[in-house]
């Protein structure tokens, strides 16, 4: 029983890696660029959510809302002013960029709100049932992470493949050029896919705080970097594939806390992440590019 | 070649604005005894490097306004790292620092320990409770002393407390592995229950970089059937913990050590969660014996809330040191290393009554004789357990 | 000898020439002003870390700025260096009295583990490139700090004792734990000196400068400039940036030895990710493949900020928006030339008065 | 002038080549990009001093058989031999050892070293001394430097760049790029030359000089070559064998002459007769 508890628990911290893997693999299959600053995003997302519920006391749908308003923009703005002038540099100096602005961020971060811990307010009371005669003890919470992973999952699968922009989106992940004489507007395209991926990181924020129910300036760079692994795992470009590799890497990560060491978890996680980009650098439903000469 | 040259007198300038303070110009005639510390003010112990300073400033306030040796108070904040804390010893031997009270933290404290012996400068520390700040595996440090019980203690007296009460049959620790302070207490529970008895179910680990999701741990312990749950660790990851167990619906008693003292007093934290978490602390605010009053109603009045332990601590330190510095006839300007060998010489000797003990001693290692005491926490408040 | 002024001085190996000459003059400046008017303590204690973190980013830029790899795990490299240094000081403190010795055999041996480490990552590691290759290194990086918390080592009469994950180390009477997983190492001799310092920086530019100015220095280059056209005339790419790549891991493991030995308690967690970005700033900022520029950014990026403590908060703040600028306007066609222009305009304002005022 | 002669096979060679080993043989070369085949069947033999010469329309398959040859793409089916050597298992790099070295369409120089660095680099082959050496500086770094300093500015003199040689190569002109990238081709001491459309961008002056040049490479280094390019005066005016493609298959191979007058590439290049206007 203690065994198929830890797997949903790991589900549930899976799914939360899966919603934020989207925002890494939908930019990275777009734009061709590691966005570091994901991560930091998501921590801009708790902090509005916080104050907009502390301070302004705001209702929790409210507050959610305007949290997903505020990081749509924040990755905007990211985009327009870091990210849109470097499309022709070296994928090395695009990644310094991206680092910079995470830090920027975060740092920001630490004057503005400080480096002490926020406690995140409840938002929902004893949220626990039990099942196999009280054998098994789940919450709710873990249950609503898990089913908003798998809503915003079929959302965007649909999105994508039904809509013109989904589909001015795919066109653009497979050649920018040849979508740009089309007659897709490419820099809007990657600005709606910065947007996307930003607006779901203030989910996977509200979605983080309530489970650990503390948080700090840094809350996003250790989930932003299992999320990239997550989405590597999974095939970058992919959305079932991050949604399959979040789920994998949530699932592992848990498993090797409760059996083998919290300590090396970490070490494990990232052990994950090597072997798959050596093995199968293309991950588990990524689709291999051929290099132009 | 002009810009090279540019550059270089440029960083001359700089190197020469930034020396020479040391021992040129001589300074008036010093009124004050210099007394150096550093903790936390920012980061997630904040709290505790707050508290110490309101306490040490309050006690600072009292003692200069009787008129006899003036003491001042240089607090440098170093976010309860030991490189920070590096840093900020450099700081306070520039600012001349000749006494010291030490750090905060036992992490930031371990680092510095060996420099305060080596250069001789004698240090009390308010609530670095860890064994390394006074002495390391090879040898004792001569000039640091501690005025909270020492790490070994509150893990003996824990064990000691959780089997002669009853607490419970089964016991879980979660400890944080990269802190001296957690793991020095962890360990010597753990060899205490084994010989009192005490069967220990589960031990879980996290580290700075795990230090949000508890659940994996909490399951393991709530699966290994622990009724009592020990955290040797600070107020911020207990209030996590306290916070994640009760969503998934696991109650056992809590038992926290100084530590958790300021869990009462983290802002936006449900206080509801702590309700009958035991935990141990030399310091009772509720005591009525008329030093704690004292303490506790000033403190209320400067400050606005009732004093925890790392306040009580630092007010004792202020008191202790006055005394000895006193009683061994500190002048002004005598160098610190001087006044190391005459505060060595009666710390090793005096009796202290403060608020956080009566007739306190010290040992020759730096040790505190001290017991600790246990509280719970009733409605919101410290509750003396016995 | 006419000749061989003439070398230094030319304008190809001017740039090495006043590294050299900087690191040489502000250690002879630094060094009477110690023996005569006396710095703070503070100044004092920042020169040592001051002079691994210059070596520190030396290296990086050799894999960053010649190599043109992003690696994102150097301070992997420091803290594996830092904490081979510290245990062979440990082990050799009760039978080698002489520190200098004890801290050039450490420092040797940081180098040369690291190395060894830097040497296996590189095998995976430069299998990838791009974005995968930094993220990797960055994965090395944390899980090299993920081992390094869960080792306990300890020495007693009866040799050396280890356990992996949970401390079971059990000493005898006058055992030292040498380390205590996250804990690190406590209670070691403080052994590194500014002159050893400033020595290892020496040591760091020679082989990066004669590294570069030779066969292998252009293959490296190559390499970085054009992958596919190297690789046709017969350039074994892997080769050339492993080696670039080890020498980096090796000068940054004695870096780290130094650091290690600089401080008396030292923790794995100190090695983390934001070290490494801290020395990539150094290196941006100092100008990708240029050393002199490193040791100036390195200077003025790492001592102000401690010097002027109120700083401090705002310390990273300012860097993340160098690293942002510089990029910016590095990589950018339009904003580089607007930059170039209002250079230009200062400039000529400023010389205009300048020579106004000279009439 | 040029004769061919035929091998029992059924490929053609110059008559002063047909008894030595030819420099390259290839064999049913082809490969695919997902299910597309881009070159397929693909078979020449050329002898190690002949100037032969590969056109045919824009996406013929052209710079993919450069690819193919020089490994950057893996073949698909089929072999290569390089002076009798099977390169199936080679890399890009192993095959310059083996003695192809080639430039590019899209010129690829080390734009940010020096223009002796870049023909050193391609010389780095020939060089002898370790890391070790080099950081110390032994006597041994000193002379091989030395030598190859020589060698380079040799080489340089000869294409009339010595006194460009410590110019940044990305500043060069665009025709003093392209020949440079030759140098560079020929530091690595080849026996197969692979030019991709040498005279691109050139005006005539330059392709007269070009053509001089790349006849005289052939004499003085004693090199087979084979050229890529869309310029027919200077294919028909050097080129000893001439292959042509379409559609990724050779259409046609023979002497200028043959091909000049074959129905089948002048229908390549110019589509049907009856489709002319």
């Amino acid at each position: 029983m203690a065994f198929l508890s830890y797997l949903i628990n790991g589900m549930g911290l899976g799914s939360v890696y899966a919603i934020i893997a989207l925002g890494y693999t939908m930019v990275y299959g777009i734009a061709k660029m590691l966005n570091f600053a994901h991560g930091d995003v998501i921590m801009i997302g708790a902090y509005t959510a916080f104050y907009c519920l502390t301070m302004f006391k705001l209702s929790t749908f409210t507050s959610i809302i305007i949290s997903v308003v505020v990081c749509t923009i924040l990755g905007i703005i990211i985009e327009k002013f870091a990210y849109k002038p470097l499309r022709k540099a070296s994928s090395l100096s695009v990644l310094i960029t991206a680092i910079g602005i995470s830090y920027f961020l975060q740092n920001l971060a630490q004057i503005l709100f400080g480096t002490d811990p926020k406690v995140f307010p409840e938002l929902m009371r004893n949220s626990t049932f039990s099942l196999f005669k009280g054998q098994l003890t789940l919450s709710y919470k873990t249950l609503l992470t898990i089913i908003a992973c798998i809503l915003i999952m079929i959302f965007l699968t649909i999105f994508v493949n039904k809509t013109k922009t989904g589909k001015a989106m795919r066109a653009c992940s497979q050649d920018k050029e040849a979508a740009q004489l089309m007659g897709i507007n490419v820099d809007n395209t990657i600005s709606i896919t910065f947007a996307i991926g930003s607006g779901l990181a203030a989910i996977a924020a509200v979605l983080l705080c309530i489970t650990y129910s503390t948080f700090t300036p840094t809350l996003g760079s250790m989930p932003g970097i299992k999320a990239f692994t997550a989405a590597v795992f999974g095939g970058i470009g992919s959305i079932p594939g991050a949604f399959v590799g979040g789920l994998l890497l949530g699932i592992i990560e848990t498993l090797t806390k409760a059996y083998l060491s919290t300590q090396l978890s970490d070490a494990i996680v990232f052990m994950v992440l090597i072997i798959v980009l050596l093995i199968k650098p293309s991950g588990l439903l990524g689709k291999r590019i051929h290099e132009k000469v | 070649m002009k810009k090279i040259v540019k550059m270089l007198l440029v960083a001359l300038l700089v190197i020469t604005a930034l020396t020479g303070c040391n021992n040129g110009g001589k300074e008036d005639e010093p009124k004050t005894i210099k007394i150096g510390l550093s903790g936390p003010l920012t980061g997630g112990a904040a709290i505790y490097g707050q508290a110490v300073k309101n306490g040490a400033m309050l006690a600072l306030a009292e003692v200069n306004a009787k008129g006899g040796l003036q003491l001042e108070i240089n607090m440098q904040d170093d976010e309860a790292d030991s490189t920070k804390a590096d840093t900020a010893y450099d700081e306070l031997l520039d600012w001349g620092m000749q006494v010291s009270m030490f750090t905060v933290t036992s992490g930031a404290g371990t680092g510095v320990a060996p420099r305060y012996d080596e250069d001789h400068i004698f240090a009390l520390t308010p609530s670095g409770s860890a064994t390394t700040l006074v002495y390391s595996d090879t040898k004792v440090y001569e000039t640091t002393f501690q005025m909270c019980f020492s790490d070994p203690n509150q893990g003996v007296g824990s064990a000691d407390y959780i089997k002669e009460h009853n607490l419970g049959t089964k016991v879980a620790i979660i400890y944080k592995s990269d802190c001296v302070y957690s793991t020095g207490i962890a360990q010597k529970f753990v060899a205490r229950a084994g010989e009192i008895g005490l069967e220990i179910v589960f031990q879980g680990a996290f580290d700075d970089s795990s230090a949000t999701d508890f659940t994996t741990q909490l399951q393991g312990a709530k699966a290994a059937g622990a009724d009592v749950l020990f955290l040797p660790i600070y107020y911020e990851p207990a209030s996590s913990i306290l916070k994640q167990a009760s969503d998934m619906g696991y109650a056992p008693i809590f038992f926290g050590v100084d530590g958790m003292d300021g869990i009462l007093t983290m802002k936006g934290f449900d206080t509801s969660l702590a309700e009958g978490v035991y935990l141990l602390t030399p310091f009772a605010a509720d005591a009525t014996d008329d030093l704690t009053v004292h303490f506790v109603t000033e403190y209320q009045k400067a400050y606005g809330e009732i004093p925890n332990q790392f306040a009580a601590d630092a007010y004792d330190v202020v008191y202790a040191l006055y005394q000895a510095l006193t009683a061994g006839n500190v002048t002004y300007d005598m160098n610190a290393q001087t006044i190391a060998d005459i505060m060595i010489a009666q710390f090793t000797t005096m009796t202290f009554d403060g608020v956080t003990g009566t007739s306190v001693t010290w040992a020759a290692n730096g040790e505190v004789s001290k017991a600790p005491k246990a509280v719970v926490i009733k409605n919101g408040v410290y509750v003396n357990a016995e | 000898m006419e000749k061989m002024f003439k070398k230094i001085f030319d304008k190809k190996h001017i740039s090495r020439t006043v590294s050299y000459l900087i690191v040489i003059v502000g250690y002879i400046i630094i060094q009477l002003m110690m023996n005569t008017v006396g710095i703070k303590n503070l100044f004092k204690s920042l020169l040592v870390p001051t002079c691994c973190y210059i070596v520190a980013a030396l290296s990086l830029n050799l894999v960053v700025g010649v190599s043109g790899e992003l690696s994102l795990g150097h301070s992997g490299f420091m803290s594996v260096g830092a904490f081979a240094g510290i245990l062979v000081s440990g082990l050799l403190e009760p039978y080698l009295a002489m520190g200098w010795l004890r801290l050039l055999i450490a420092m040797l041996v940081g180098g040369v583990i690291a190395g060894i480490v830097g040497l296996l990552i590189s095998i995976p590691v430069l299998k990838l490139q791009g974005d995968y290759l930094a993220i990797v290194t960055l994965a090395f990086c944390q899980i090299i700090k993920s081992l390094l918390n869960n080792i306990y080592l300890g020495v007693d009469n009866n040799g050396l004792h280890f356990s992996f994950v949970q401390n079971k180390v059990v000493l005898s009477n006058g055992g030292r734990m040498l380390l205590s997983g996250p804990m690190g190492a406590t209670a070691t001799t403080r052994l590194a000196t500014f002159t050893a310092g400033f020595l290892l920086i020496l040591f760091a530019l020679l082989i990066i400068y004669n590294l570069t100015y030779s066969r292998f220095g252009r293959t490296i280059m190559a390499a970085r400039d054009n992958r596919i056209a190297a690789e046709s005339v017969g350039i074994h790419i892997r080769n050339t940036k492993m080696l670039a790549f080890v020498i980096s891991a090796i000068l940054a493991g004695m870096s780290g030895a130094l650091f290690g030995l600089n401080y008396s308690t030292l923790q794995p967690a100190k090695f983390d990710f934001n070290l490494s970005i801290l020395i990539l700033v150094y290196v941006v900022l100092g100008g990708l493949g240029n050393m002199t520029g490193t040791i100036f950014a390195t200077i003025i990026l790492y001592v102000l900020p401690e010097l002027l403590r109120g700083l401090q908060d705002y310390r990273m703040l300012i860097y993340s928006m160098i690293l942002i600028l510089i990029m910016l306007v590095t990589n950018n066609q339009s904003l580089k030339e607007k930059v170039e222009a209002l250079i230009l305009k200062i400039k000529t304002r400023f010389l205009k008065k300048g020579s106004v005022a000279n009439d | 002038m040029t004769k061919l002669v035929q091998y029992p096979s059924g490929a053609y060679v110059l008559e002063r080549d047909a008894y030595s080993t030819p420099v390259l043989e290839t064999y049913h070369l082809g490969i695919d990009f997902g299910g597309l085949s881009a070159v397929n069947n693909f078979n020449i033999i050329v002898g190690p001093t002949e100037i032969s010469g590969l056109i045919g329309p824009n996406g013929a398959g052209k710079t993919t058989v450069f690819n193919l040859l020089t490994k950057v793409y893996q073949p698909s089916k089929g072999t290569i031999l390089v002076n009798g050597h099977d390169t199936s298992k080679m890399t890009t790099v192993d095959v310059n050892k083996a003695g192809v070295a080639r430039t590019f369409q899209n010129i690829r120089l080390f734009e940010k070293m020096s223009v002796i660095d870049n023909v050193k680099v391609a010389m780095n082959n020939s060089m002898h001394y370790n890391p070790l050496s080099a950081i110390f500086r032994t006597p041994k770094y000193y002379r091989e430097e030395k030598r190859i300093h020589q060698k380079a500015l040799e080489l340089l003199d000869i294409f009339n760049m010595s006194d460009l040689a410590n110019t940044e190569a990305g500043s060069l002109p665009y025709g003093a790029q392209r020949r440079l990238e030759i140098v560079r081709a020929l530091a690595t001491k080849p026996s197969l030359l692979l030019l991709d459309e040498p005279a691109a961008g050139m005006n005539p002056n330059e392709t007269k000089e070009l053509m001089a040049t790349i006849r005289n490479i052939r004499d003085k280094f004693n090199i087979a070559i084979i050229l890529i390019e869309h310029d027919m005066s200077l294919v028909m005016n050097i080129c000893e064998g001439i292959a042509v493609l379409n559609y990724g298959r050779i259409i046609a191979k023979g002497t200028p002459k043959d091909i000049q007058n074959n129905p089948v590439v002048i229908e390549a290049y110019l589509g049907k007769p009856e489709k002319e206007d």
